[in-house]
């Protein structure tokens, strides 16, 4: 692979082989600037009775070529590159999560230092974590080894311990995978991969234990050298590399598909995670992305360049959404919903669901229930997102006596929403909804932003095509990031702090427009896609909107499609209890955001 | 477009039915190629290593570990029962004596004078594998199990829990849309794969778990019945390894469902056969159904052996059941396939169908929402 | 009898004061067995002399004779106290209960010393099995208390009781996490007051926990104590917390041990330990006097996440200053009941609060009393306040204190 | 940070070695020493000696010495004195003491650079001297004097306590003491560990409620009723405003601290807000008691400057 020169690539194509569809984009310079032209899609040929990846990696390119009226596959089956004027591209690139994605079994020895950072490191490279082993995790060694025996990873992360620090216990993790002898999960004629990330003293006793044969151990740079610091890179990278030398390797047809790319093909959500942290360094903004599935919820964030992402499995929109309603609890999800349902009917409703995946909602009621369980989903997957991404545990504090009472442990989260800049949202709830104000009122019921607020959704989920192109071109990455990949719903304005229901909040006025919100309100003026505003913002004493309580925000808010959201209803929300007044309140918000206007004015008009 | 692809149930009244019997470690096949099983034929068998249980003893007697060797009455290698006594203290003037029991029946492995603690170990856990259908072996995988094909009759279901299980077929209700009551359940059911109609209810399944059958199958089942039965509320379709002592499978959906006509009517037309059923699901990548499999002693006529429609073909006049609201479990017959999309009641914007209903109406249904029935 | 009494006394201060004509002598000397004592307490009041003005007294001796049981004769004491001038009262605190004793007090001034005036009576004080005085302080002890065990009852019934969020308690985990992914150790250090001391006691609980977080984590836990009880306690509690964890096996009773009673001893002892092992996680829970700077500065210097908690208010701005989380005085205490999560224990933390309210509750209308009294004067409301004060929350007993002004009243006109 | 006692240790002389540089610190320490003692008269602590003598006449001591007294003792007595007085004479065993002392103090003070050994070996004379000190010190106050006098009080007169009445007789209630130190001592024994914890328990137990009464009572009780004061505070000339604010300002700094230690419920709202009042409240306290703290400390380091300085180097 030889490095290009950025400045001349002037036709990327990008495609993601998911577990069902393969998607193909082209990105081309027009005008002076990177835009997603085009798209394909063809169903993944990973399994049988195709077994080759590269057959739908070929359809789908070979539709976008037509669309394109551009030949990107010549008579061979193989992707035109370098470009010329009419035919191939200068780059093509892929992401991978057929067959499941990457899935990896991590150890660390404590559960919530060093493993949680062997988990982040994890995560952050786009795999599954299927599970997570930590000397204090309550279980015996003969259960660990026990459970060690039952997953069947593509690769075991090992850390633990400090340099310099615990020699035994990372050993003792060792001794416990050693004799369990875990079977990779594809082909059994290869060595399980073990990425050792631990105590750089430890490193020959561990390489010791793993000598026995059967494993192919890797050592890297400890990812918490101090416990201070984290330092996820080395394990990230050697993730990657794993992933590609083996797991991949063990897919039919990406040998070939590999030779094709001009960047290393990454596990999609790494992919997602990797666009998401470009986007927010470049811009110098926090971001939080989201993307719902049927059985599981992606969350990523990015704040103050710190990136994390959470896997919750179980949380997800067909496949577990039972799951989700035993989690949320059915009355938790009907608070969304404005009007009586018989829980009964409702609870086989779900089931059915659960049971045939791929149905939609035909009625509003029923997409109204839909999306309330999506606002559960999505919230249950921020709460578990903000445990997830903490401070780091287990480092002295640096106090002065002004610190006394504000004594803050380790491990509180990073998740800010205030300081939340941009959320965006992907997954069919979200991004097919019938109208982008539902995509919008979910985000801000189930995220809760506070302060103001960009959202915007992912049109045609092609952040990973952007993140691997991130690898290569950040810039185009960003640009088409910006022009084409994210639709922007708009704006929030959400009061926090001490909101009284029914007195005023706080008022705006921009563009010339002004107006004031009061506790429990919310109100939707029209910014149209692609504008910008001045807003002034004057909250009221004890309300704050992102300069403090009471203190006056001017800044430069974005249009979209929806426009932008005054939300007058306090942090954290809250919804009445009683359940007649908690219809007639979320009645009320539906009506003043225009959630399921359309088919109002088509009756009217009839 | 006048077709599409849409996935269905298999209701077939004859298929060549092949099913893998693997042991989950390596141990012994019991039978070569050629070989004519019956269902609970045992086709293969090892032995698990059996259940660690380590027992605390310091902890247990509130002594420090090295003290416990005094007080343990058993030596290594010994084997003990439940309720055995494993250890005592010496108490005060041999008044006041705590009596350790052992909790589980196995063999003692260690016991540490480090740690203070007790290994007993199960005994080896028996794995047989069964030959789930009747049929003649095809295949023999040594040391891990085999291949057994039938030609079979073959129900899959959309839901069901429990394992794996066999029994005679017998029609508890009269007709597809009547519901499976308890009364409907009669003594002479012990071991058979009893089928209902319509919703099955918990008193039924009760009744059917008393009465000791292998399993129950009807069209539908309600959520709060399967919660009551299992203990907990389902998150995952995901089952097969329950233990009611019933394989309980439902054929159409959650809710008041009638059994498909044609499923009912092939169950009947086999009552008093044997069947081998199982309920595991499955509803993730990788697809599994429940099914009910019916070994057929003689190939019955097919036709003339060509299907009236392509497997997975959406086409007009074929029959579909509608999976989800308004018309939920509705069955009714595709009779226009606009290609344009259509905007649903919801706002959605999606790909349709019309369907004839029963009562003679048509209806708009979203793609995605109908079933076809597999013939 | 009585006769021979003054004939004995008189006896004892002629042969003291040559000249006590000039001085005239106390009236009316009376003599009360004082109430609710053990019965070693007799009250002795009497007016002043005539001469107690402008200097002419300067004090008052009290003197006293006592009269065994088997004997009928007086044992002449002597003086047993005296009060400056004006001064009426006097409270005998050496009496013997059972004792019959005879009482006499005597004016002395610049002029000489007076006869001696004698109690009209003699007295014997006794013991009272209840004292009356601290019935406010029985009723509050038992409702404290009642309410603290109806939430226990009530916690242990499964009743939810939360508790709020102790960041030092919270950190108990991390700094013993840390250690362990350090390989290094867990120092902890119960105070210098021996287990009499109640601070030694609550750091002995926090123990507990921190050694069977230690044990669950297989860190390695040091415990250097001032006081052999403490070291004794110290590791049967150690040794039930690794017990209860399922580590018995790592438990090592010589990493609990005994350095020196002497306070700065002692200090430099687990200083140099300090400096030495580095360990990476400090507790410092109990009594500290001096060496909570030294100490927590030099676990500062070495890197330790350290948790303090005392309640002694001298040492905690420099624990709150070097150490990474304190535990101020009553979350000190508190400490235990948080990090167990033992239903009964949480039942007291609430149960105490209660208390507080109760204490909130008392001072407020105790100060609105006394502000309504001071800007109305009425004798009623002082009456209020000062019944809070000297009955509810003094030793005056539940009779409201009207009843005993009656009788002072005479003294006082 | 208010610290100045301790600094950082520096990790390169972790006091494992006993190196060069210790050596040429010794050296140059022996050599100050030698100057400062001929130089300054370093420590040197001149006394007078006098002799006491006591006799023994009709029962009774007289001063002085008595001929045909039953007994006589005498011994002598020093009293440091300035040097130029006259009988003065060099204490050779006070100089030692001086000396020793100031040697300690300054292996102590060397922590200032990290921990060496001069420290170490300080510290393990301190210690080590202390914990015999108390051990004996405990001996003769706990042992002897309160469960042997009590319990063999003859023999304990004939061996160590001559001074002992002979009206002290065998008193039963410690055997209690005594049966409960055994079990104490009972953990030496390898079985039956369990022993030893009833008498901790005892000594526990007693104190916690021991402790229980005079803690409600002078920590509970003894302090609302000194808090409570009429917030209407009049003088000579009727209503003052200032000492009203003031008895406000503690009553409701007061309440503002309670509710900070309110435990069983979560600090947020309106509890929220009072608890941070409290904070405030606690923390201009610590503040006080603070400076208050550091000005005792400072006064003991000036103690140990002035021995150096005064008594040591005779430089004041």
């Amino acid at each position: 692979m030889t490095a290009l020169d950025p400045e001349r690539i002037k036709v990327i194509l990008a495609t993601d082989c998911g577990s069902t569809t393969t998607k193909a984009i082209l990105i081309q310079y027009v005008d002076g600037a990177y835009r997603q032209t085009h798209r394909g899609e063809a169903p993944t040929t990973v399994e049988k009775p195709f077994a080759d990846v590269t057959m739908g990696v070929i359809n789908s390119v070979t539709e976008i070529g037509e669309l394109a009226g551009r030949k990107l596959v010549d008579d061979d089956g193989r992707i035109i590159s370098p470009a010329t004027d009419t035919e191939g591209c200068d780059i093509y690139i892929s992401t991978s999560s057929a067959g499941g994605g990457l899935q990896m079994m991590v150890a660390g020895v404590i559960a919530e230092m060093t493993a949680a950072s062997a988990k982040r490191a994890a995560l952050g490279a786009g795999s599954i974590v299927m599970d997570v082993i930590a000397a204090n995790d309550g279980r015996r060694p003969h259960e660990q080894i026990q459970r060690i025996r039952d997953l069947r990873p593509d690769m075991i992360l090992l850390s633990g311990g400090t340099d310099g620090g615990t020699k035994d216990k990372v050993v003792q993790l060792a001794e416990l995978i050693a004799p369990a002898k875990p079977q990779p999960r594809f082909g059994s004629d290869y060595e399980m991969p073990i990425i050792y990330a631990g105590n750089n003293e430890a490193q020959t006793d561990v390489s010791e234990v793993f000598a026995e044969g059967g494993f192919d151990l890797q050592i890297v740079d400890n990812l918490r050298p101090v416990l201070e610091r984290e330092n996820l890179g080395p394990a990230r990278d050697k993730i990657h590399d794993i992933f590609l030398e083996h797991v991949m390797a063990q897919a039919p047809g990406y040998d070939k598909l590999m030779g094709w790319t001009g960047a290393p093909i990454m596990p999609t959500p790494g992919a997602v995670g990797d666009i998401l942290q470009t986007v927010a360094r470049i811009q110098g903004i926090n971001v939080v992305g989201v993307d719902i599935g049927g059985a599981t919820t992606d969350v990523f964030s990015v704040f103050d360049e710190t990136f994390n992402r959470t896997v919750s499995a179980n949380l997800g929109m067909s496949y577990s959404i039972s799951n989700v309603c035993a989690e949320a609890t059915m009355p938790n999800v009907l608070r969304w919903v404005p009007f009586n349902m018989n829980e009964r009917e409702l609870r086989n409703h779900v089931k059915n669901k659960m049971i045939r995946p791929t149905t939609i909602p035909q009625t509003r009621e029923a997409l109204m229930f839909e999306q309330a369980v999506a606002r559960e989903a999505l919230r249950l997957a921020y709460k578990q997102h903000k445990e997830f991404a903490t401070t780091l545990k287990g480092v002295q504090q640096q106090r002065t006596v002004g610190d006394t009472f504000t004594q803050e442990a380790g491990g509180e989260t990073i998740v800010n929403n205030m300081t939340l800049d941009l959320l965006v949202a992907s997954g069919g709830v979200l991004s097919h909804a019938p109208r982008m104000h539902q995509t919008a009122m979910m985000l801000i019921d189930a995220f809760e932003p506070e302060g103001v607020t960009m959202l915007a959704k992912d049109s045609i989920f092609m952040m990973p095509h952007l993140g691997v192109l991130a690898s290569v071109h950040p810039k185009a990455a960003e640009e088409v990031f910006d022009r084409d990949c994210l639709i922007y719903l708009g704006t929030c304005v959400a009061a926090a702090g001490n909101v009284k229901a029914g007195k005023p909040a706080f008022s705006w006025s921009f563009n010339g427009m002004s107006g004031e919100i009061a506790g429990g309100e919310m109100e939707l003026v029209d910014l149209a896609l692609g504008e910008t505003a001045m807003i002034t913002l004057t909250p009221v004493r004890g309300v704050d909107l992102g300069n403090g309580p009471g203190k006056k925000v001017e800044r430069e808010i974005k249009g979209g499609t929806v426009g932008v959201i005054f939300d007058g209803r306090g942090r954290p929300l809250g919804l009445p209890e009683d359940r007649s007044s908690c219809q007639s309140t979320v009645q009320g918000w539906i009506d003043s955001c225009a959630m399921y206007r359309e088919e109002e004015e088509t009756a009217a008009a009839v | 477009m006048a077709k599409a692809y849409t996935p269905g149930l298999l209701v077939t009244g004859f298929r060549e039915h092949r099913c893998r019997r693997i042991l989950p470690i390596a141990g012994e096949v019991n039978v070569s190629i050629g070989d004519v099983v019956t269902a609970n034929d045992v086709v293969a068998e090892t032995n698990l290593p059996g259940d660690v249980n380590p027992v605390n003893l310091a902890n247990q007697l509130s002594m420090p570990a090295s003290d416990v060797m005094d007080c343990v009455v058993v030596n290594e290698g010994d084997t003990v029962a439940v309720g055995d006594v494993i250890a005592q203290t010496k108490g005060i003037f041999g008044f006041m004596k705590t009596s350790i029991t052992s909790k589980v029946a196995g063999t003692v492995e260690t016991i540490s004078p480090v740690t203070g603690q007790m290994i007993v170990r199960g005994a080896p856990l028996p794995v047989q594998v069964r030959a789930y259908i009747s049929g003649q072996v095809v295949n023999v995988l040594p040391g891990e199990g085999c291949e057994i094909e039938a030609n079979v009759a073959y129900v899959q279901g959309i839901f069901g829990v429990g394992g794996e299980t066999a029994g005679s077929i017998k029609m508890a209700c009269s007709s597809h849309d009547e519901e499976l009551d308890a009364h409907h359940i009669t003594e002479d059911m012990a071991g058979a794969v009893v089928v209902g109609g319509a919703r099955m209810t918990a008193a039924a399944v009760a009744r059917a778990r008393e009465v000791a059958a292998a399993a129950i199958v009807s069209g539908g089942i309600d959520d709060a019945d399967l919660k009551d039965m299992l203990g907990y509320d389902l998150g995952v379709a995901i089952t097969g390894r329950e233990q009611l002592g019933i394989t309980v499978i439902v054929t159409e959906g959650f809710g008041e469902i009638a059994m498909a006509a044609r499923t009912f009517e092939l169950l009947k037309s086999y009552a008093g056969t044997e069947a081998s059923v199982n309920g595991a699901t499955q509803i993730r990548a990788g697809v599994m159904r429940p099914e009910i499999v019916i070994p057929l002693e003689s190939t019955p006529e097919v036709g003339d052996g060509k299907r009236k429609y392509e497997e997975g073909q959406l086409e007009i006049g074929r029959p579909v059941r509608v999976i989800r609201d308004p018309y939920f479990g509705i069955i009714g017959e595709v009779s226009d396939l606009p290609s344009e999309p259509h905007v649903l009641g919801s706002g959605s914007k999606a790909r349709v169908l019309e369907v004839k209903l029963p009562t003679g109406e048509h209806a708009i249904v979203p793609r995605a929402n109908v079933e076809l029935i597999e013939e | 009898m009585r006769t021979l009494m003054i004939a004995t006394l008189t006896a004892c201060c002629a042969c003291v004061a040559q000249v006590h004509a000039q001085v005239a002598p106390p009236t009316n000397v009376k003599t009360a067995d004082a109430p609710n004592d053990v019965g070693n307490q007799v009250i002795v009041t009497w007016e002043t002399s005539p001469d107690d003005v402008d200097g002419g007294v300067t004090s008052y001796v009290v003197v006293r004779s006592k009269v065994d049981t088997d004997e009928s004769t007086p044992i002449d004491e002597g003086a047993i106290g005296d009060v400056p001038y004006g001064v009426t009262t006097f409270i005998d605190e050496n009496a013997t209960a059972g004792t019959t004793y005879w009482y006499g007090v005597r004016a002395t001034g610049s002029a000489g010393e007076s006869a001696i005036a004698q109690a009209e009576e003699s007295v014997t004080p006794t013991m009272e099995m209840i004292n009356a005085g601290k019935i406010w302080f029985l009723i509050i002890m038992v409702t404290i208390s009642g309410v603290v065990i109806l939430y226990v009852y009530h916690a242990k019934r499964g009743g939810n009781i939360s508790v709020r969020k102790i960041a030092g308690l919270e950190a108990v985990s991390e700094a013993v996490g840390r250690a362990t992914e350090m390989g290094r150790e867990v120092l902890f250090v119960p105070g210098i007051l021996d287990i009499n001391d109640i601070q030694t006691v609550a750091g002995i609980t926090v123990l507990s926990n921190v050694a069977k977080t230690a044990a669950e984590y297989d860190a390695r836990l040091e415990v250097p104590t001032a006081r052999s009880l403490v070291m004794t306690t110290a590791r049967e509690t150690v040794q039930a917390a690794y017990l209860g964890a399922g580590r018995p096996d790592a438990y090592d009773e010589n990493r609990i041990y005994y350095l020196t009673d002497e306070q700065f001893g002692y200090t430099a002892g687990v200083q140099g330990k300090m400096v030495r092992d580095k360990p990476a996680a400090c507790f410092y829970m109990g009594a500290f006097y001096a060496e909570s700077l030294i100490l927590a500065e030099t676990g500062n210097s070495i890197g330790a996440i350290q948790v303090a908690g005392t309640a002694m208010p001298s040492q905690l701005p420099f624990f709150v200053a070097a150490c990474d989380y304190t535990l101020i005085g009553e979350e000190f205490f508190a400490a235990s009941a948080y990090l167990s999560d033992d239903p009964e224990q949480l039942g007291s933390l609430k149960g105490q609060d209660v208390g507080k309210v109760i204490a909130a509750g008392l001072l407020v209308l105790g100060c609105l009393l006394a502000t309504l009294g001071a800007m109305t004067g009425s004798s009623g409301i002082d009456a209020a306040s000062s019944y809070i004060k000297d009955n509810i929350l003094g030793k005056a007993g539940v009779m409201p204190a009207m009843v005993l002004h009656i009788g002072q009243e005479d003294d006082t006109e | 940070m208010a610290s100045a006692s301790v600094t950082n240790a520096n990790s390169s002389n972790d006091g494992s070695g006993f190196g060069l540089g210790w050596a040429i610190v010794i050296g140059i320490f022996v050599v100050f020493s030698i100057g400062a003692w001929f130089a300054l008269d370093a420590g040197k602590v001149y006394t007078l000696t006098e002799t006491v003598t006591y006799s023994q006449v009709d029962d009774a001591w007289v001063s002085g010495a008595v001929d045909g007294a039953a007994q006589q003792v005498s011994w002598e007595t020093s009293t440091a004195v300035n040097a130029d007085t006259p009988g003065a004479a060099l204490s050779a065993s006070r100089t030692i003491g001086v000396w020793l002392a100031a040697i300690l103090t300054l292996c102590i003070m060397s922590f200032l650079a990290g921990d060496n050994p001069f420290y170490k070996a300080a510290e393990a004379i301190v210690v080590g001297a202390s914990a015999a000190y108390w051990m004996v010190l405990s001996f003769w106050t706990g042992i002897v004097d309160k469960l042997l006098v009590n319990l063999i009080p003859d023999i304990t007169r004939a061996w160590a306590v001559p001074g002992l009445p002979e009206s002290a007789s065998f008193d039963v209630i410690y055997l209690i003491p005594l049966v409960l130190s055994g079990m104490l001592i009972w953990r030496l024994s390898p079985k039956g560990g369990w022993i030893a914890r009833w008498p901790l328990a005892f000594v526990i137990g007693a104190t916690a409620g021991f402790r229980l009464l005079s803690h409600l009572e002078s920590d509970f009780l003894l302090q609302i009723k000194s808090t409570i004061t009429p917030l209407y505070v009049t003088g000579a000339d009727g209503f003052q405003f200032w000492p009203s604010v003031g008895a406000l300002v503690i009553l409701l700094g007061v309440l503002c601290c309670l509710v900070y230690f309110f435990f069983s419920m979560e600090h947020k709202g309106a509890v929220g807000k009072t608890a941070r009042m409290g904070i405030y409240v606690l923390m201009v306290t610590f503040g006080a008691a603070f400076g208050l703290t550091v000005m005792g400390r400072i006064t003991l380091l000036t103690e140990r400057f002035d021995f150096l300085f005064r008594e040591w180097l005779n430089l004041l």
